[in-house]
């Protein structure tokens, strides 16, 4: 009887709130404990909210070169223009060859601040590829002067911008890889924890045979089978395949476990004393018992999904520009002095990790709070 | 050593536990003696901190665990058998040298699960010549001759096969005399038998049992006996101590215990054990409710609420003591204000 | 207590003959079946309308695996499990189909022993006491009217039954478990160990309970324990299990008061009482519980038994009658005098 | 032991054999078969297309022979002439080109294996039995970040740092000067120099992960009994921990070398692209991007190969380290 092995529960008073909580109230609970957790799911959720309104987040189009804007560092947001408070504002850069190393140096135009406004005009896109638009979060006042927060790249492509595209790119892949291998996971791992017997034996052999390939060449070898004339969407999806086909097996392999476990335990056996019918079982005792594990698990497999497109994308198998991945943007961070001088291009990188770390946090918080009966 | 005088002596021992939603007082002020070659049996249901009290003892207690008060003392051997020296447990540090002399040395401890108190990996006799080196450490006599002696002892048909087998390969009887071949290698004085016959089938159980009293008649021992069977108390025990909610409601001679109990939590109990022979067993009268949470003890005697002699603005306001201080003959102590 | 075998059919609601179930022994990388644990082999019981049947024995001894066939739990190797159904008259739930099994389950329920796990805890205690009656059709404000009746019945508040079981102590729970299984007013119920897990003072109110409403509703139980004085309590007939087979069944007085098989005996011998002045000489049985995948010739228990002849290691014995409704599986049984329980005089 | 030992390889070869067809069939995935990419790249560059190499080619491979006869012909030279075919890429044979890499990539892995080891084991248990701790905090944070960070960018990041702070350029195993020299002691300390890069590169994210693991695993048993008795016969504190729950605790570590092996390898292909390391990685890359398939085919097969061995080992010493599994309980 220790601290951290007992389900911990809200103040005495409360006992009746507790006595009636449901499952999903006790696990909320429990979650909302773990705060990095909880910060976590805010963080995703805020990934994701991006990832859905791209075309709107992002201040410009990603594909648009700015010629004068080569290598830009990210420009800072000011609140002094002349010693005197103004409204948020950015200064635009003039730039000068240095003398010595010959590399183009920008400086703040301190002359003529550019007010930042939201809901401006922009660039314009077609909202999903459907719905014509030109309205942005935010920009400058002033349609002709440019503002980078994160700097640009090599053809002077704002980065904030392309980073904000990736994120759909990437997010939506680890979210429908995830899905596919959950299709393919739980029909062959329930299939295979259900039938037992020979079937069970097939798939089990199966999975282990799979598992014990290195999963990064096999993905490579995968993605080097996609046609080279698909266009870009069916690249995508081929990659999200080739993603899930690899992954199914480790969720096959919980879904089975859970589904033989539960399948012994003795609520399971009363039920079936009972005359209850063995979709009744299924879907009333079995798939309620394993859904809050599963979500979890899930949760944890999608920041691998992610990577793997990253890693693929980034050595050339996966996605290509002019699509924009996580992946591909970092393909152009491949060579350090780059990176050296113009550090910003790491941004990517930098949001890469935070999600990842987010998706590890909250998938460790929901596995904590998946069994919330365990004393 | 003199017989009158206790090998081990608690005094008002409390061993809260820290715990996020509060604090359990799992023992909270217990007092015993056990006296040498005598069999003490603590007695209660689940959660009463019999078990607690034990790791307590041997300050094994888990992490969330702390003794908040009292003393524990302890007749050492050697040196001066008539004086003896005493030291105080509570003092001691549960991870330092001294203490762990007196575990398996002056105190071994067998447990309940006898599946999982051997560690998997390393064979009986490695496991037991571990505490024989610990304890025994003689140049001239090796190990293995004395904890194949010991299985012998134990019961074991053929120590030298034993010696070399896994805990898996031996049936759940066999490995509860392996356990008690190892707490009894060091030799100890006194022997706390945590629950030992539990998770034992009834014929494995009457096997340990006779075997624990016949080690006893040998070695002389003395022995402390946690369980929650009373009838496991009335075969082994000499003195019994029933426990209830951390604290010792009733303690006295085993004869007197269940022939003249006094504390209405024991003759309730008493009440509610069915009986072996058919034509004893008449109706059972179950205690009503339950053991109360372990976080809202309920104020006064612990167990008023259940009590069918509960007697309002006294066993609800002022905690019973254990009275009179040394029991009187044929007359067991009991915590209780009926006898106050 | 009466010690009578129900004689007549209709006094009868279960016969078992001869149940056997073997479960393979499966190794290697495509399991193959290398041997067979005979955990019930030749069972032979009789449980009488409203009287409650004892079968006791150490674990492993197959109690529990023969209760569990009773209910249609396995597929079983061999045998009858007749059973007097009210709506379909004689069944062999061993050769059953499936929608008579259903209804079979209506007059036929468990209670199982772990009061934690039987319990869905993703389900408020209406759904799981509810379940019986959902399954058989009875719904909506119908339905939480009979839970709130069973609830009361068990000795728990109605107003509960929108709590969930961890709400609940080790006591409650099993008086939920046996509101679930007399939801659907069955005539037998089984008992599997309804009170092993449960402290003294909780296991007497359930035990209690169990008989309460047996009296009420003339139940019959079949009562499987490794508690013998449990199972002295509440029984009419025990059946004394040992490595698969019944090695003695008699009414509950006659077996305690005078066994005649030696393990009854022994086990008789070594139940510790709670008396200090009444501690029985203990027969302490050496060596360990035959193994069902790979039993003794002649008698199972010859190997541990003091009184074994030359015949016992030979001869599997029958099991046969003693005397009236005592059945014995024992070449000795007549030549022996084995010690009961009643107290020596002191 | 030996009959369990026995079990296991009997159960390696078949296991082997399934994963030679897969990799064969992933290699004829790709559009269009071996002949026409020769075909193509002959005639990309301008030579002479000479019939009788084709019909060599033909024999050669089966190629006019159904899919099967092909495995077979491929497997069979594989496996009774160590002939893996060729690489047009390179113009030699396969075989002659994967043996020093593949030994580079056992190299780098069976590093990084040791690594992870030193590193992890201790962390692990201190921050287990110090659980709560400044420092276990501090561990479980390098963790998340050691599991969020893939490790190509990890070398990245290291990379970049070197070269911005002090100059460095980090990637190869060896200095230009020594690439081809001949062993001396001088090569092996430069090879010391560069190979810590890849070895932290490579063991980071398993670190962590392994840390995460054994602090879980470890945790749980403490509470075991099994400890308590071993504390109640007088065991020091520190003999205690390690002797009895790190013994059970490492279990999954040995497991672990089952996964580490592919992981690492899996890992090692894009680090060492980036890093750019002599081993399999970065010509294997080339070879999928140029459609090499005999030449992927084969290192894909012997990578898979390297991980089933790394399987077979772990169980092995699982089975060494563990009763209960050796006796097949």
């Amino acid at each position: 009887m220790t601290a951290e092995t007992m389900t911990v529960l809200p103040a005495a008073d409360a006992t009746e709130r507790l006595d009636t909580a449901s499952q999903w109230q006790l696990m909320r609970w429990r979650f909302l404990r773990h705060k990095a957790a909880v910060v976590s799911l805010f963080v995703i959720a805020f990934f994701y909210a991006m990832a859905i309104a791209v075309e709107f987040v992002a201040p410009y189009d990603p594909n648009i070169p700015n010629v004068f804007y080569q290598y830009a560092p990210p420009m800072r947001i000011r609140f002094l223009h002349e010693g005197r408070l103004h409204r948020p504002f950015t200064y635009d850069y003039v730039q000068s060859r240095d003398p010595k190393t010959l590399r183009m140096v920008f400086a703040e135009d301190e002359e003529q601040p550019h007010p930042i406004r939201f809901w401006v005009k922009g660039d314009p896109y077609r909202f999903w590829g459907l719905w014509r638009g030109d309205r942005h979060l935010f920009g400058l006042e002033n349609p002709d002067a440019r503002i980078f927060l994160l700097g640009t790249d090599e053809l002077g492509r704002d980065m904030l911008s392309r980073v904000v595209y990736g994120t759909r790119i990437s997010l939506s892949i680890g979210f429908i890889g995830v899905i596919l291998s959950l299709a393919l996971g739980v029909l062959l791992g329930g299939v295979s924890g259900y039938f037992g017997g020979t079937v069970d034996l097939f798939i089990q052999r199966m999975i282990e045979l799979l598992q014990s390939l290195p999963q990064i060449p096999l993905w490579l070898t995968l993605s080097a089978a996609l046609p080279r004339e698909w266009t870009a969407i069916q690249i995508y999806f081929g990659i999200t395949i080739v993603i899930s086909v690899v992954a199914w097996t480790e969720i096959a392999r919980v879904v089975r476990g859970r589904f033989l476990a539960l399948r012994e335990e003795e609520f399971v056996l009363a039920a079936r004393f009972l005359g209850a019918s063995e979709t009744r079982i299924i879907f009333r005792h079995l798939v309620p018992s394993m859904t809050s594990h599963l979500i979890a698990v899930l949760t944890l497999r999608i920041p691998e999904m992610i990577l793997a497109e990253t890693a693929l994308s980034f050595i050339g198998l996966g996605l290509q520009a002019p699509v924009v991945s996580w992946g591909v943007l970092l393909a152009d961070v491949q060579n350090i002095r780059t990176v050296a001088s113009s550090p910003w291009l790491f941004s990517t990188g930098v949001c890469i990790i935070v999600v990842v770390l987010c998706f590890n946090f909250t998938g460790d918080g929901l596995r904590d709070a998946a069994d919330p009966y365990t004393h | 050593m003199d017989a009158d005088q206790p090998l081990l002596e608690i005094r008002d021992l409390k061993t809260h536990f820290h715990i996020r939603q509060g604090t359990v007082r799992a023992v909270d002020g217990v007092s015993l003696s056990v006296f040498p070659g005598q069999t003490l049996a603590i007695v209660g249901e689940s959660g009463c901190g019999k078990s607690i009290t034990a790791q307590s003892i041997l300050r094994i207690l888990p992490r969330a665990g702390r003794i908040e008060h009292g003393h524990i003392h302890l007749q050492l051997s050697g040196g001066d058998p008539s004086r003896g020296e005493i030291v105080d447990l509570v003092g001691l540090n549960p991870k330092g040298g001294a203490m762990r002399e007196i575990r398996g040395g002056e105190i071994g401890m067998i447990f309940q699960e006898p599946m999982s108190t051997f560690s998997p990996v390393y064979t009986i006799g490695h496991q037991i010549a571990e505490a024989a080196r610990l304890h025994r450490t003689t140049d001239d006599i090796e190990p293995r001759e004395l904890v194949l002696d010991m299985l012998a002892h134990v019961g074991f048909a053929h120590p030298d096969r034993t010696w070399s087998q896994y805990p898996h390969e031996l049936s759940g009887g066999m490995r509860q005399r392996a356990m008690i071949a190892m707490a009894l290698i060091g030799r100890p004085r006194i022997l706390i038998a945590d629950e030992p016959t539990t998770a034992l089938d009834v014929t494995t159980e009457a096997q340990i049992l006779r075997l624990m009293k016949r080690l006893q008649a040998e070695f002389g021992m003395a022995i402390i006996f946690i369980t929650h069977d009373l009838g496991v108390v009335a075969r082994m025990a000499d003195q019994v101590a029933v426990m209830y909610l951390g604290n010792i409601v009733e303690q006295g001679d085993v004869d007197t215990v269940f022939h003249a109990p006094r504390h209405p939590y024991l003759k309730a109990l008493l009440r509610s054990v069915p009986r072996l022979d058919p034509a004893e067993n008449i109706g059972l009268e179950p205690i009503s409710g339950m053991v109360p949470d372990p976080f809202s003890r309920p104020a006064g005697c612990p167990f008023h609420p259940r009590c069918p002699e509960f007697m309002p603005d006294t066993c609800d306001t002022a905690v019973p003591q254990l009275l009179p201080a040394v029991a009187e003959p044929g007359r067991t102590r009991a915590a209780c204000h009926l006898y106050t | 207590m009466t010690a009578q075998t129900p004689a007549g059919t209709e006094a009868t609601i279960l016969r078992v003959r001869d149940l056997r179930m073997h479960f393979p022994i499966q190794k290697g990388f495509l399991r193959r079946t290398v041997g067979w644990i005979k955990a019930v082999d030749g069972v032979d019981l009789e449980l009488g309308r409203g009287q409650t049947l004892g079968l006791v024995g150490e674990s492993g001894c197959g109690k529990t695996t023969t209760a569990r066939c009773i209910l249609g739990g396995y597929e079983v190797t061999d045998g009858e499990i007749l059973f007097n159904d009210p709506e379909l008259g004689w069944v062999d739930i061993a050769s059953i189909s499936k929608d008579e099994m259903f209804s079979v389950r209506r007059n036929a329920q468990i209670i199982l022993q772990d009061p934690y796990g039987s319990l869905n805890p993703r389900m408020t205690v209406l759904d799981i006491v509810g379940e019986p009656l959902l399954i058989n059709g009875i719904r909506g404000s119908e339905r939480e009217q009979r839970v709130a009746e069973l609830l009361s019945l068990v000795g728990l508040r109605p107003e509960y039954m929108s709590r969930y079981p961890h709400a609940f102590s080790g006591g409650q729970r099993q008086r939920i478990g046996i509101a679930r299984a007399l939801a659907l007013q069955p005539q037998m119920v089984i008992c599997d160990e309804p009170v092993s897990a449960l402290d003294v003072s909780i296991q007497a109110q359930i035990l209690n309970l169990l008989e309460e409403l047996q009296d009420r509703f003339g139940l019959a139980y079949l009562f499987v324990a490794h508690q013998l004085n449990v199972v002295s309590h509440i029984c009419d007939r025990v059946a004394v299990m040992y490595v698969g087979k019944v090695v003695e069944s008699a009414p509950t007085g006659q077996l305690y008061d005078r066994p005649r098989h030696p393990y009854t005996e022994a086990l008789l011998s070594s139940v510790p009482r709670p008396d200090p002045r009444n501690q029985a000489d203990e027969i302490v049985l050496e060596g360990e519980v035959a193994d069902p995948a790979n039993p003794p010739s002649g008698c199972l228990f010859h190997p541990r038994c003091r009184y074994a002849v030359e015949q016992c290691r030979l001869e599997e014995p029958e099991l046969r009658p003693a005397t009236a409704g005592h059945f014995v599986r024992c070449h000795l049984a007549d030549d022996l005098e084995l010690m009961g329980v009643s107290a020596p005089a002191a | 032991m030996t009959q369990y030992i026995i079990k296991r390889i009997l159960l390696f070869i078949p296991m082997l054999f399934v994963i030679s067809m897969l990799v064969f069939v992933l290699i004829q995935l790709p559009p269009g078969d071996y002949l026409t990419t020769v075909l193509m790249r002959m005639a990309e560059s301008g030579e002479e297309v000479d019939q009788a190499l084709i019909e060599g080619l033909t024999r050669q491979y089966g190629l006019d022979r159904p899919l099967y006869r092909q495995y077979l012909l491929w497997i069979s030279n594989i496996v009774f002439r160590g002939n893996f075919g060729r690489s047009f890429e390179w113009g030699m044979p396969v075989a002659d080109i994967i043996w020093e890499r593949l030994a580079w990539t056992v190299v780098l892995s069976l590093g990084s294996i040791v690594f992870i080891w030193i590193v992890s084991f201790p962390i692990g248990v201190y921050s287990a039995t110090h659980q709560y701790s400044f420092f276990d905090y501090l561990v479980t944070l390098f963790g998340f970040l050691g599991k969020a960070t893939p490790n190509f960018l990890l070398a990245l990041i290291l990379m970049w740092a070197g070269w911005s702070w002090f100059g460095w350029t980090m990637g190869g195993l060896f200095s230009p000067e020594y690439q081809r020299e001949a062993w001396s002691w001088a090569k092996f300390v430069d090879l010391l120099k560069h190979l810590w890069v890849p070895l932290v590169v490579l063991g980071t994210a398993g670190t962590a992960n392994l840390i995460r693991i054994l602090r879980s695993n470890l945790l749980d048993e403490l509470e075991k009994p099994y400890v308590q008795a071993a504390r109640a016969k007088g065991v020091s504190e520190f003999k205690l921990i390690w002797k009895y729950p790190v013994r059970i605790a490492i279990n999954p570590f040995i497991s672990g070398i089952g996964g580490v092996l592919p992981e690492l390898i899996s890992g090692a292909a894009i680090v060492s692209i980036v890093l750019s390391l002599p081993t399999t990685g970065p010509v294997m890359l080339n070879a999928l991007l140029s459609q090499d398939m005999y030449l992927a085919g084969s290192f894909l097969l012997m990578l898979a190969t390297l991980a089933l061995i790394g399987t077979l080992i772990s169980d092995i010493l699982l089975a060494l380290l563990d009763p209960r599994i050796r006796q097949g309980v």
